[in-house]
Order: structure tokens, then sequence, then C-alpha cells
């Protein structure tokens, strides 16, 4: 929105506008006869779903009505709707529990947003040019169709791959459903922060492969190991809420809360104690802490169980990790890991967790068992104030990383002929080294069903527009965040304000009209009768007790925003598999430390979570917690460090890798190691509506391929770049100063 | 040449001057989009939402508080209806629950006018509109300039028994609705200070 | 007796995670103004997080602090505006008439808080963003200084309801769009002058402080400072 | 000065009345070029808001205010200073006084514009006014603002009325020796003055009770503007010191201002014989102890700011005297007191010209000075995240450079319709003198016998 344009470009339109002679154009519209009856200036609140990160919070919308302009029947009018005017927390829902983050409540915009696509969409001019020209619906699906059925010959031409972002409910059966029914079909699930290894450790450790639900209201000892866990990571309203409680929720009882990691995160700024980490030695430093408890016999390491026998060396309580021998290696004092150590064992119930940079490094499966086996240690699982495991609903692991495919697709090994894309950008989630941009091209037919042109669904053939989640059906069963079992369902908060239709029932009617096997998979005409249907199925299952038949149950659970059960399930450990654990402690960098001096820490974007938000008005000019950036980005660098690079605040920097190179504004913070410099992920969009298009870089670009060994993550925090200054930047800062002792009295 | 400075026909050219100059700000005035007259250019994009005004005029005639009188599109009686023996809330339905007295749809009016009266030419337009689908573009008639910043609740009056023709005149006496009653500040100060409620800044501007 | 309204917020609780500033946008139209502006310090956040690292590295630590506001009951800026734009509620608000207000600014000078905003320009939505728009709550124009009124729109509509149902207000039936959203639950809302409320229990707990009370304007939001770990500590 | 005949004065003075100089013409154009872009600049901020100024959070005041407090202070010049000469009975004052109370009439209604310009809807500045209306709201008497537009309201009315009863007879004097529409004009001027007796005690004593009233309302002027600031809790702006600080700072702009101004009118329309290096020689002395005076204010209120060593203050200290202020602050210093001082100090160096560049740095000097007050302060609030900075744009500046020149234009303008030397006081001096020589002769005769 650049001021002086407006003024030059609108004088000239205002005055042909007052030439002619026209009144406001709002009165030249048609009005259309209301669709639904509601009283004006009354507000009315129905329960939603969250679907911006994988915590899946409970929402009620606030809706009133108001004067729109949409096209009926080809018609430009304005039409008295109920219209969302504001999200909040759904005081009901066990995950939230009436509580909302930021994005969340960002999430109105997305269905206002003014570049969201409006209509179906057919590509116009070459791939990637970004032309598209309006399609009627009818067409669009006969397009998708028509692609389809070729695949469903008995030699087909190819694969059909479906990514989506990580699904759960009804629409993950639908949509595996449909993959299943395709000869050689890849669904998988992409998002750049994803919980694989997490879930790896988990099953490895403890039979459940799903993240944590970390009781914290009741811990009094919180270790977290680079787990941003009250801005971005697993659950965070559910875990600040918790966090609350542990510190002022209990009269006289005060738990005390441990960050070990790098760079300061937003979660750490609120720690009692922030101690810096060696990036990767997350793992070291808790055996480090186990060895401390086992030797001191504050716990036996028998307790471990399953857990602890993992770990190599661990009935010999650990002798490689004494704090003294890894004092070095993680750059922690061994009276501080000892100190820690017995404090831990001391505060019970005390709880340990490990997430974001700390599992993407090579090692972070090893790093991810190796917290695991300290939490069993300390006797934190399954127990009040420790980790426990919602009960798993349907969660089909996704075989088949991205990675693998696009270098399948780009050595020709895997012949893909249509694509079908649904809520994922993996052209700007992946690194350049992927190729996944190289594969998209080599792919015939992409149909992606964004409700924006981004990065990758500007490469589409086709675009059929979904519906945005207010307005659509939506049901979801969170994994993680409440120890209740909860499975949430909304139905649609307002209409459609565009010509859009939901994914899910685009892909029954396509099933329907494909028929077939196809066909006979999908009984269901429409997304919200799958979600009855598993309604029901519930009722059979569980709901007895609350509802007197399965009607009923539908309806309190549309009612309340979804059924959750009244006992909490505390989740036993169930042994475990006894997957082999990575041997190999000590993390993997990319490139020559020589050469390359810095670790590279992307982080997860409290406004923009993984960049899929970084489109939203309000998340851009809300200023981040601590650097107070706004409408752009920046790489966080120590002073020390800044000094001898000759870099000062707002300086234009070079970071290069292995694999390419970017440029952003310095911003000099005293929170991170000297010898590591951060990013935050969201901004550099290539293609992502008028606010985010061509704004800052994107540190995703620049990593290496490396993934965690012994998953198929990607190991997104092992990469090393070297710096160097390339002139002036551009630093928006909302804050004025960094500390509160103003700069100006150091003179005295 | 100071003396010459006073001479008669110089003050004809001077006149012309003038004359000229003015006439030069009314064009602008119409061309230009008023901004910071509580108007943005940006007012004329259609894409853009803005307090701004679409012109200054438009700014001009909201500062003197000059409204051109509304011209609805059916003439709708008012003094039938209610010689009929109908209530205001029987349409304006939820102003006694909220802020907003609702403006009757199409299909509301036509539940009666299915059958009552369907010869007549206004219920014609009527139905006409319902036949193409479209709802009747009624005009405002009272309301608040947004630059007002007054936040007026209906109900709260009702249930204090302040009775509609207060404020809106005596609807038995129109056929189409007149803004027979002038909405100032005050005016509502007047009723406020009478029956002693707040008079506090707060209670109708936020 | 009036109520007279305040917050206690726990910085104790506090994690800096900006749902405060996003639900404020969201409830009280306030527009974004774009990079361009945005450069030029011209944001409008009624309630903003402001931190303040200390120390240098690795004994960093940081401090949060929501800043809005302070609804003082002696505010420098009521009385040096000329023309009643900004002046005391009779519930002990600063109440800011936008249609009083020609633009002084003086009341964002006298403010030492540095909490009122001013509209350079008028605001701007790109449609259909608009529809977004909050119908109780009046969108400001050029020319104009805003700032938080403790959501003073969900107070008359929670006192109008009250009435209406013939019944006393409830302790935390009002709250504003900050203290709703605070995923810690680190603010609470509430009246000051009813002692039993849970914001006068904060208020009057030890650990509650002013900011800048030393220039006496007799704020009335409470801040409860971060807190230190009490457990039994080991050498 | 060699005693002139009364007709040669009156000759003398009124040239500049008859006739436009192509030099004259062409600096008018210039200046008034000036002053229409820079009416534009305004309308093109009101048209597109506030906005287009350089003003920002946490700065909401900047150039315009700086230019309100610095016109308003210039405005000190005339009536303060003729009014304490002609009380005092200077008789040196006589050349002087006119020129001076000119400029305070200009700089007054020119200063009195910012307040204006300066509001972000200034279409609603009735608001102002204390004007009964059905919502029963009157203006708040509790805002300095408001004393503000009283003051200055008082200030204008009084110092014109000053400015004008003395040109009375100057109008008659012109009245007498035109003809035409010009006779006609300064006739109504005149007010029908003939001269008589009578009419001149009146003149006289209207004249002195005004020298009277006018003093004290000239100090609550500028003490009022200074309570605009003093008034508010702003680091360094909330003192004591202020009210009287700014008179001084006025009445010193005012004097430089003054000198400025007589020694450009000297030059140009050749009153080399009326204004004399006496008058720049006296004026240079006050001008010498207003700088001291200055320099002690400005002294004492860095002293107990440092010396109190409160936080908030020291922040704002520090960003003037070695901060990013550091620049500004110094060169106000040089402008005011290490270049003036000297100058005005040393014998030799006390010329016309002298005191013209003294006055000169010290007119700069002083509007830094104003700047100094207001932009630091509001830039280093107690709450270090809400610290800010302050660009001016070309708006701004323009509009800035538009008073300046308007202050010249008017000022040329007027030179050419009254007798910028009180021709009448000046005769009455001469009078005085004619009749002190004869006296000395009489008694020396006397003696004689």
């Amino acid at each position: 929105m650049e001021r002086r344009d407006f003024l030059k470009i609108s004088a000239v339109a205002g005055a042909t506008a007052a030439l002619e002679g026209c009144g406001n154009p709002d009165h030249q519209l048609i009005r259309f006869v209301p669709e639904e009856d509601l009283l004006p200036g009354i507000a009315t609140w129905k329960p939603s779903i969250c679907t911006l990160c994988p915590a899946g919070c409970g929402l009620l919308v606030r809706v009133m009505q108001g004067e729109a302009e949409v096209i009926r029947n080809g018609q430009l009018g304005l039409l008295k709707m109920g219209l969302a005017k504001k999200l909040e927390g759904n005081p009901a829902h066990p995950i939230n529990q009436g509580k909302l983050c930021p994005r969340g409540q960002a999430g109105l915009q997305v269905t206002y947003h003014p570049d969201r696509i409006k209509a179906p969409l057919a590509r116009n001019g070459p791939r990637g040019s970004g032309q598209f020209r309006e399609v009627s619906w009818d067409d669009a699906i006969k397009q998708l169709v028509s692609q389809l059925s070729d695949l469903q010959t008995v030699k087909p031409a190819g694969g059909l791959a479906i990514v989506t972002s990580p699904l759960r409910g009804q629409k993950k059966t639908i949509v595996s459903a449909f993959a299943a029914a395709f000869k050689n079909s890849m669904p998988m699930e992409f998002a750049f922060f994803d919980d694989g290894v997490l879930r790896a450790a988990n099953g490895a450790s403890f039979g459940h492969s799903l993240p944590p639900t970390v009781d914290l209201g009741q811990s009094n000892y919180v270790i977290s190991f680079g787990a941003d866990f009250l801005g971005t990571w697993n659950s965070p309203v559910a875990q600040s809420l918790a966090f609350g409680h542990m510190r002022k929720g209990r009269p006289g009882v005060r738990g005390k809360f441990v960050q070990f990691e790098p760079r300061i995160s937003q979660t750490g700024a609120s720690a009692d104690e922030w101690i810096p980490v060696q990036p990767g030695a997350e793992g070291i430093l808790a055996l480090g802490l186990a060895h401390v408890i086992i030797a001191e016999k504050l716990r036996s390491a028998s307790a471990a169980g399953h857990a602890g026998s993992l770990i190599e060396g661990w009935s010999q309580g650990l002798p490689d990790y004494a704090p003294e021998k890894i004092a070095a290696q993680t750059g922690v004092k061994s009276e501080t890991i000892t100190r820690i150590a017995r404090e831990a064992a001391a505060h019970d119930p005390a709880v340990a967790l490990i997430g974001d940079a700390a599992t993407a490094q090579t090692n972070g499966l090893f790093n991810a068992l190796a917290v695991n086996a300290l939490n069993a240690l300390l006797g934190s699982v399954g127990k009040p104030g420790g980790v426990t495991f919602s009960p798993s609903s349907n969660l089909k692991e996704s075989n088949l990383s991205l990675q693998a495919l696009a270098s399948q697709i780009n050595s020709g090994a895997a012949g893909v002929k249509v694509l079908l894309l649904y809520n994922a950008n993996p052209v700007f989630g992946t690194p350049a080294a992927w190729g996944v941009r190289a594969a998209l091209d080599k792919i015939p037919f992409i149909a992606s069903f964004g409700s924006f042109i981004d990065d990758s669904s500007a490469l589409a053939d086709l675009i059929l527009p979904d519906h945005s989640s207010l307005e659509s059906w939506l049901d979801d069963a969170p994994v993680s965040g409440s120890a209740k079992t909860v499975v949430s369902v909304a139905p649609p908060a307002m209409n459609p304000l565009h010509n859009t239709r939901s994914m899910p029932d685009v892909l029954l009617g396509v099933a329907h009209q494909l028929g077939g096997d196809l066909a006979r998979s999908l009984p269901w005409k429409t997304y919200d009768e799958a979600i009855q249907a598993s309604f029901t199925a519930l009722y059979k299952e569980k709901g007895s007790e609350t509802a007197k038949d399965a009607d009923e149950f539908w309806k309190t659970a549309q009612d309340q925003g979804g059924w959750w059960s009244s006992e909490e399930v505390k989740a036993v450990t169930a042994g475990g598999s006894s997957a082999a654990s990575p041997k190999t402690a000590a993390p993997q960098f990319d490139g020559d430390p020589s050469e390359y001096r810095f670790h590279f820490l992307p982080f997860a974007s409290q406004l923009f979570y993984d960049g899929s938000l970084a489109h939203l008005p309000w998340m851009q000019e809300a200023p981040d917690p601590l650097s107070t950036v706004m409408w752009g980005t920046w790489i966080e660098i120590n002073p020390r460090t800044a000094e001898k690079l000759g870099v000062n605040q707002g300086d234009l920097v070079e970071v290069a890798s292995q694999h390419g190179k970017l440029q952003a504004p310095a911003l000099i913070a005293p929170g991170i190691a000297p010898d590591v410099v951060a990013m935050p992920v969201g901004q550099g969009h290539e293609n992502f509506t008028r606010y985010a298009s061509g704004r800052g870089a994107n540190p995703i670009s620049i990593l290496s391929p490396v993934s965690v060994e012994g998953t198929g993550s990607l190991a997104w925090a092992a990469t090393r770049v070297k710096l160097s200054r390339a002139g002036k930047g551009k630093l928006i800062l909302f804050g004025g100063s960094l500390s509160e002792a103003s700069p100006e009295l150091k003179h005295r | 040449m100071l003396r010459s400075a006073f001479r008669v026909s110089h003050y004809s050219r001077v006149a012309i001057a003038i004359g000229v100059v003015v006439l030069g700000l009314a064009i602008l005035e119409r061309v230009l989009p008023a901004q910071g007259t509580g108007s943005s250019p940006s007012a004329q994009s259609p894409d853009v939402f803005t307090t701004a005004h679409r012109t200054v005029s438009d700014s001009v005639r909201e500062f003197f508080g000059l409204r051109e009188k509304p011209v609805q599109p059916i003439a709708y009686t008012h003094k039938v209806h209610l010689g009929n023996g109908m209530q205001c809330t029987d349409c304006h339905v939820g102003v006694d629950q909220g802020p907003d007295a609702r403006i009757p749809s199409v299909n509301f009016c036509m539940t009666c006018h299915q059958v009552i009266a369907t010869d007549k030419p206004e219920i014609k337009k009527l139905a006409a509109y319902r036949a193409r689908g479209e709802d009747i573009p009624w005009q405002r008639v009272y309301g608040f300039e947004p630059s007002a910043h007054v936040k007026f609740n209906h109900a709260p009056h009702i249930r204090a028994g302040v009775d509609c023709s207060v404020c809106h005149g005596d609807m038995r006496q129109q056929t189409v609705a007149e803004r027979k009653v002038d909405h100032t500040m005050g005016f509502c100060l007047n009723c406020h200070r009478q029956k002693n409620v707040s008079v506090d800044c707060v209670t109708c501007h936020f | 007796m009036s109520h007279q309204w305040g917050m206690a917020i726990d910085l104790d609780r506090c994690t800096g995670c900006e749902a405060c500033v996003v639900a404020c946008h969201a409830e009280n139209n306030i527009s974004t103004v774009g990079e361009e502006q945005a450069e030029l310090r011209r944001a409008k956040h009624w309630i903003r997080v402001e931190r303040y690292y200390e120390g240098e590295f690795p004994d960093v630590t940081v401090k949060f602090m929501p800043v809005f506001c302070q609804q003082c009951d002696a505010a420098p800026c009521e009385p040096v505006c000329p023309t009643f734009a900004s002046y005391h509620t009779s519930e002990g608000l600063n109440g800011q008439v936008y249609n009083r207000c020609i633009g002084t600014r003086y009341c964002a000078n006298a403010c030492p808080y540095v909490v009122r905003y001013f509209n350079f320009y008028n605001p701007v939505w790109d449609k259909p963003l608009h529809l977004q728009l909050n119908p109780d709550v009046s969108v400001r124009e050029v020319g104009v200084m805003e700032k938080c009124t403790f959501c003073v729109q969900r107070i008359k509509a929670g006192e109008i309801q009250a009435e209406a149902e013939k019944r006393e207000l409830k302790d935390g039936a009002i709250q504003p769009a900050c203290v709703q959203s605070c995923p810690t639950r680190a603010m609470v809302f509430g009246d000051l002058s009813d002692p039993e409320s849970e914001v006068s229990r904060l208020a009057h707990s030890g650990r509650s402080t002013k900011l800048l009370g030393e220039l006496g304007t007799r704020p009335k939001v409470n801040y409860l400072p971060r807190d230190s770990w009490h457990g039994n500590e080991i050498s | 000065m060699a005693t002139k005949s009364a007709e040669q004065i009156t000759i003398d003075l009124l040239r500049p009345l008859s006739g436009i100089s192509g030099r004259w013409a062409f600096a008018v154009a210039i200046l008034g070029g000036v002053v229409v872009a820079a009416l534009s600049a305004f309308g093109y901020q009101i048209y597109a808001g506030l906005g287009v100024s350089g003003l920002r959070m946490p700065v909401f005041w900047g150039f315009y205010i700086t230019n309100f407090v610095f016109w308003i202070g210039l405005s000190h010049a005339g009536t303060l200073i003729s009014a304490i000469l002609r009380l005092a009975n200077a008789t040196w004052r006589r050349p002087v006084t006119r020129c001076a109370e000119v400029i305070t009439v200009f700089a007054l209604s020119i200063g009195a514009t910012f307040p204006l310009i300066h509001l972000g809807r200034p279409w609603l500045a009735f608001f102002l006014f204390p004007y009964p209306s059905e919502r029963g709201i009157w203006p708040n008497i509790r805002s300095p603002l408001l004393w503000d537009f009283f003051a200055i309201n008082t200030y204008l009315i009084s110092s014109v009325t000053f400015l004008l009863l003395p040109m009375v007879p100057d109008f008659a004097l012109v009245r007498d020796r035109a003809e035409g529409m010009k006779k006609k004009i300064y006739g109504v001027l005149a007010l029908g003055w003939t001269g008589t007796p009578k009419q001149w005690h009146r003149l006289e004593t209207a004249m002195h009770i005004m020298a009277i009233a006018v003093i004290p309302v000239a100090v609550s002027v500028h003490s009022i503007v200074s309570w605009d600031f003093a008034m508010a809790p702003v680091p360094m702006w909330h003192s004591t010191i202020f009210a009287p600080y700014f008179v001084a700072g006025a009445i010193f702009s005012g004097i430089a201002a003054l000198i400025l101004a007589m020694a450009l009118l000297r030059k140009f329309l050749h009153l080399e014989e009326y204004l004399l290096p006496i008058h720049f020689e006296n004026l240079g002395k006050l001008l010498l102890v207003m700088s001291l005076l200055w320099f002690y204010f400005v002294f004492a209120e860095r002293l107990t700011a440092w010396y109190g060593n409160e936080s908030s203050e020291m922040a704002v200290f520090w960003t003037t005297q070695h901060g990013s202020y550091s620049p500004l602050f110094w060169t106000m210093v040089c402008c005011n007191f290490l270049i003036p001082f000297p100058i005005l100090a040393i014998k030799k160096l006390r010329t016309i010209t002298g005191t013209a560049i003294a006055s000169f740095t010290v007119v700069i000097g002083m509007w830094l000075e104003r700047f100094l007050i207001i932009v630091p302060s509001l830039s280093h609030k107690y709450l270090t995240y809400s610290w800010g900075t302050y660009r001016p744009t070309w708006v701004e500046i323009t509009i800035t450079a538009g008073t300046f020149c308007a202050m010249a234009l008017l000022y040329m303008i007027f030179s050419k319709i009254v007798p910028i030397i009180s021709i009448w006081e000046l005769k009455a001096g001469q009078h005085l003198k004619t009749q002190a020589v004869r006296l000395v002769v009489r008694s020396s005769e006397a003696g004689a016998d």
C-alpha cells in the first residue's frame, strides 16, 4: 500500500469518477435477497476449528450481519449475510480452553484476504507465468476427472502424487482412500516443521509414535531442550495455559523452568534460567544430567526402563557423559550441569521436553531418545506433571518423503503424471537442493486446492480454490495438548464469500464421476456426511454415556465444537519398539567450519509459523516479540560477532551456505551464541499475495539437504554458513531500544 | 505608479483575476478527491475501504451537515400499515434486543403481499424485485454520519419506554418515512438530561 | 459507587506471545498502516509488548511487559486537551472522543507511556478485509488520536446486558479482547472498587506495582513483576 | 544627528512611499513565490493528511511548534522593547520604535498561524472558540493551549493598537501631501487627525497607557507559551525555569530581529541619516546583556538537570550534549553566545555590520534552541522501548521557509505604505533638541550679565 501511489492513481480515478458524476458505486450495486435470517447488530458465537497449525485449537467465531459484495449467478451485488467478525478460543475445548495465539486470531484475515482466489482457475500461458483464467466448476472438475481417468487405465502413463499438509480426521480418510484407488499413487504429508523425529523417538522409547502431551501445569521443574513450546512448538496455547498455571496457578508452588538453546527464543525469554548450549549437543547434555542423577543415586538407572535401554552405556551409568567430560562439547559448565540435575531430581514431578532445532540436527533422533530416557529416569512418563500421550487416532505415517519423490522424478525413476496440492507449499518449504521446483516442472499436470497463488500453486495448471476454514465443515482429532480424547467438529461459521468449494467435497465429487472402486471406497456424497458417519461410529464406541442416540450425540458435538472424553486418559508406556538407536551422539554439520564459520539456525516465526501466514497483514505488522521487526525479516547476530564483521544494526548481510546464498538486514541482539546466526522462517515468498510477495529472504532455500539420521525428516539446523556485509539494509523495528538502561547514560 | 494602482480599470482586472481563481478552485474541488478533509483518494478506487470522503465536496457537505433527501424505490406507506393495526416491531424486528432495527427484506414483505393488494402498482414493483431475486434497495432515512462516532443502541431506549415517535415522529401520519426529527446532539442531550440518565461522552461516543 | 475498571498483569505468566496485540487489532478496528508508514514508526498497536534484554551473552535475561493506556486517575493527557476530546469518564476511564479531537497531539506528548496513536492518514482496508470491521467500534479518520479504551464497547455491552437482565455485573463477566485472548491468563480485568474482585485481590497483593508510578499518574493497571524461583536451592 | 529641518525629514521619510523600484518588485516576486509555495504545501497537507509531515511516534511536535515558539518569541522585539524604551524615555528610541512594533505585529500573526497548521484537523479549529452550543461543551480552560489561544489574541490586538496609534499623525501627513485616491485612503486611515493640541495630548496619554499595559501582556504571552511545555510531564520540559527562560529568549531573539530589520531598512531605504550607529550601538548593548542572560539560563537549566541526575532527564541531557542532537546543540551555543558575545563585547566590533552579523547568528541560534527544547525531549521519554527520532519532510521545510519570506514580504510592503520611521516622533525629538539648545544659549547670555 504505497501512499504516494494512492494519491497519484486515484486522483486520476477521482477525476474520471467525478466527471462522470456517478455516485458511490455501492449505490449502483443491486441487493440480493438475504439467504439467512439474522438480526442486525446482534452477535452470535459459532464453534469452529483452527486449521493454521497442527495444534487444532477450538474456536468460537463471532458472527454478525454485514453487507458483502458477492457474485450470484454471474452478477455482482450486495448481500446481507452473517460475517465472521472475530475469532476467540472455545472455552469448552480441552486443548485451548478459550484462549488463542496471535496466529489463530489472525486466521480471520484468511477468509477476507483481498488476494484470495475467488473462482476455479485454469492456467493461461506458460507454467509459472502466473496467468490464469477463471473457469466454471464443472469445467474444472471435468478437466481433473479426465486427467485422473487416464491414471485408472490398466497401464497408467504415470502415477498420482498427492502432497498435503499433515491431515487428520475424515479429511485424511478421504484423501488416503482416494489415493489408494490409484495403481501407483504417492500420498504424502509435508510440513517444514514436521514432528517425524519426535514420533519416531516416542515410538521407540514409549511405543507411542506421537508428539507428547506435556503436563506442565502440574510440573515443578521443566527442562526444555530447544523446544519453543510457548511460541510455535507442538500445541503452544495448551502449553502456555499450563505454563501460566505452573508459574502462578498453584498457591505457594512455583515451578522452575530451564531452557537450553543456542539462541534465546520467545520461550527461552520466559525461562527462569536460560543456558546456551552448542547446537546439536542437547542429547549429550541430557545424558549428562542423567549421568549425575544416576551417579548420585538420585534415581536408579533401571527406572528409565525401555527408554533407557535404548541408550548406549545407560546401564553402566553413562560413563562417557560425566559433566566435566561433556562440558566442552556442550558449552555448558560442568557445575551447572550437576546443579540442574540435582534440582530436577529434587523437584518431583520434573519433566524434560525437546523439540525444534534440537530434533532437526543430524543426531536429532539421538537427542530425542536421550531426552526420553531422561524423562523416564525422572519418572515423569505417564504421570501428572510429566509427559503423556493422548490415545492415537487414525494416523497412517506416509512412507515416502518429498525429497525422495523429487529426486526420483528428476532422475526419471518415478513418472508422476498428476500432482494434487493441498495446504502445502513445497516450493517454499523445501531446500533448493531438494530440486522440488525442477520436479514440479517435470509433472505434466498439477492441480492445487489452494486459496491463494503461492510459490507452489503458481505452477499449477488447475486451481480448485478451497473454502476458508470458516466457510467449510471441519473435523479434527488433535494428537497433543490434552490428556482427554478430543474429536473436534464444526459446521461452517459463515456462507462462502466467493465461488469456492471444500476440498473433500471436490474429491468426493471426482470420485463419484470416476466411479468404480474409488466410488465404492468413498460412500459419502459430501464431507459433512463423512464426518457424521465418523461420529456415528464414535458414538457406538464411546458416546453412549453422554448422549441417548447418535443424532443427539452428533447435534451436541456440533453445538459445543466436538466431543471429548470426560476422563483424562493416561496412556501408559507400552514397552516401545526396540528400534536400533543411532550410535553417533555427535551432530554432523554441512560446511567446513574453517570456511563456513557460523551455525545457521532457522526458527519458526511466532507470527508466520512456517511461512504459511506471511500473507496476513496483521501478522506482517505485528512486531516480532523479541526483535520487534515488522514487515520484514532479519539475521540475528551476536554483538561481538557483528563487531568482528564490521556489521551494524540494519546493515545488509549476505549469508552463504554450500547450497546457496541470501541477503537480509542484520539484527544485533545479545541473546545468541557468537558462533550462531539465526533467521526466522516465513518471509521470502516469491509469490504469495500483495503482502508477502518478494518480501525478505527465505532461509529454507539455502539449507543443506541432509536429513535426520534414522528418519526421513530434514535436518534443518545442520547447515553452516559464512557471513559478509553487503551494504545498507532496511530493518523496520517497532521497539526503540534493546534494554531499559538508556544507552545515552553510558556517557556518565 | 502607486496612484496608478488605484485606477478603476485596474479593479475590473483584479475582479476578473479573482473570478478566474475561484472558478479554477471550483473545478479542482469537483475533481480532486479529498483526503485529509476526511476523504482519501483511495476512496475513489473501488477495491479499498476507507473512512475518507470521496470528494472534497462530499466532505464539505458533511462538514455543514447537508444531507440530500432519501428517495425510496417503493412508496411504502407506514400510514396504511400502522392503520391496519400493525406494530412497528412487527417489521422492525430486533429493535428491542439490540442496537439496530431490522429493515425487512423483500421476502418478509411478500409473506403478506403474496395475496394482499397484489394489483397495486407499488406492490407489483415489490413482486418484481422478488421475481428478480433482488432485495429492495431501501435508502437510509435516519442514521448518524460515521464521523459523529455515535454508537446508538435502540434496545435500552425501548426498555426505558421511550416511544418510537419521540425520535422518528408519528409514523401513523407519514406515508414514506421522512426525517421528521433532527437527531442532533442537543436533541439527545435534552432527553438524557430530563430523564437524568448519563450524559457522559463515552455513553454514546466510542 | 460506580465501577472503577482496572487491570492486573502478572508478568511472571506473560510470555510475550503477542496474542493480545492481534486480539486488540481484531476487536478495535485498528488499521494496518503498511510497510512505508511502519518504517516511519506510525504503526498503531494500542497494546504493545515491550521487550527488554538484560546482560550480555551468555548471561542474558529478557523481560516482557505489555504496555497500553494505563487509564490513569491523574492522567496527564486529560487536562492538556483543549477540546475535552480526552477526558475522565464517570467509570474512571480516560475517554477519547474522536469527534471532538482536532489533532493537537498534546495528549500524546503529555502521556509518559507513549500509548496514544495518531491517524496520520485515513485508515485503508483492501476489500474485502473491511468486512471484518467490528460494528461496535468506531473507525477513526485522519487527524484523530486514538488509544486503548479498555474495550469500552464490551464494558457498555456488559452493563446494558446486566441492566436488561436486572442483575449485578459478575466479576470477570466483562473481558477486554486482550484479557480474553491471553493464553497464560496473565491479564485480569475487573472492578477495582469491588474489594472482592480478582483484580482488586491482585492489585492489593504485595507484588503489585505501577508503571512509572513515581510520576503520580495513578494508573489503574497493576503490574505484578516477574517472580524468581523459590524452590529449595541446591549448590 | 545634524539637526535637519522638519521639511527635510518629511521628504526623506516619505520617499519610500512613492514609486516602486524594479529591485523591490523583483524581491517581492521572489518572496511571494516562496510564500505561495508554502501555502500550497499547507493545502496539500490538509488534503493528504498530516502524514505528509515528518512527525511520527513519539515525536508528535516538530518543526511547526518550533516555528510557533520562534515567531512568538520574535514578536517580543517590538512592542516590549519600544514600550520599555518609551517609558524609559530613551530619546534614541524614536527612529527605532516603529520598525520594532511592526515586527511584533507580523511575527505574531505568522506565529499564530502555526497552531492551526500543526492541527490534525484544522477545519475543526473553531472548537477552540468559547461559543455556546446545544452540545453545552466549552473549551477546556485547564489546557495551556487554550491559555495560548487567549494570550496570543490579546497580545495581537494590543500590539496592533500600539502600532496604529502613533501612525495616525503620519497618515495625516501623507494625506496632506497626496491627492486623488491615495488622499482618500490615507484620509480614512488618519481618522480625521488635524494635529490640535487636544489630539496630541490624547495620543500621548494613550501611548503611555498602552506602553504600560502591553508589557505584562507580552511577558504573559511567552510565559504561557513556555507552559505549553512545562505543564507536561516530559523529561526536561517539566521545569519551573521555563517561563523566565522563554521570556528572556524571546526578548533576545526579538532584539536580534530588530537589529537585522533596521540594518536592512537602513541599507535599502537609504535611511543612513536616521538610523545611526548609535542606535545599533545601544541595541547591541541590549543584545549583549540578553546573550549573557540566555547563557546563564541555559547553564542553570543544564547544571540542575545534570546534578539532579534523574535517569529520564539524563537521557535527554546526554543526547543533546553528545548524543545524536549534539551537533545542533553546540551550533546553538556558538550562534547564541560564543560568536555574538565577543562581537558585542568588544567596542570596536560593535559596529552596524558587527551587530547585524551577531543578530543573524542569534536568530539562527534561537530557532535551534526551540527545536532542541521540543524534539530531543519528546524522542526520549521514560520507556526506552518507545524512543524514536524525527526527520522533517519537504512540506515542513517549505512551510518554514515560507514564513520567513512572508515576514520579509510583509515588511517590504509595509515600508511602502507607511513611513517606517515615525516622522512626528522624530520631529518631536528634533524640536526638544532645538529647545534644549535655545535654553543653553539663554542661560549663557544670562550668565554673561
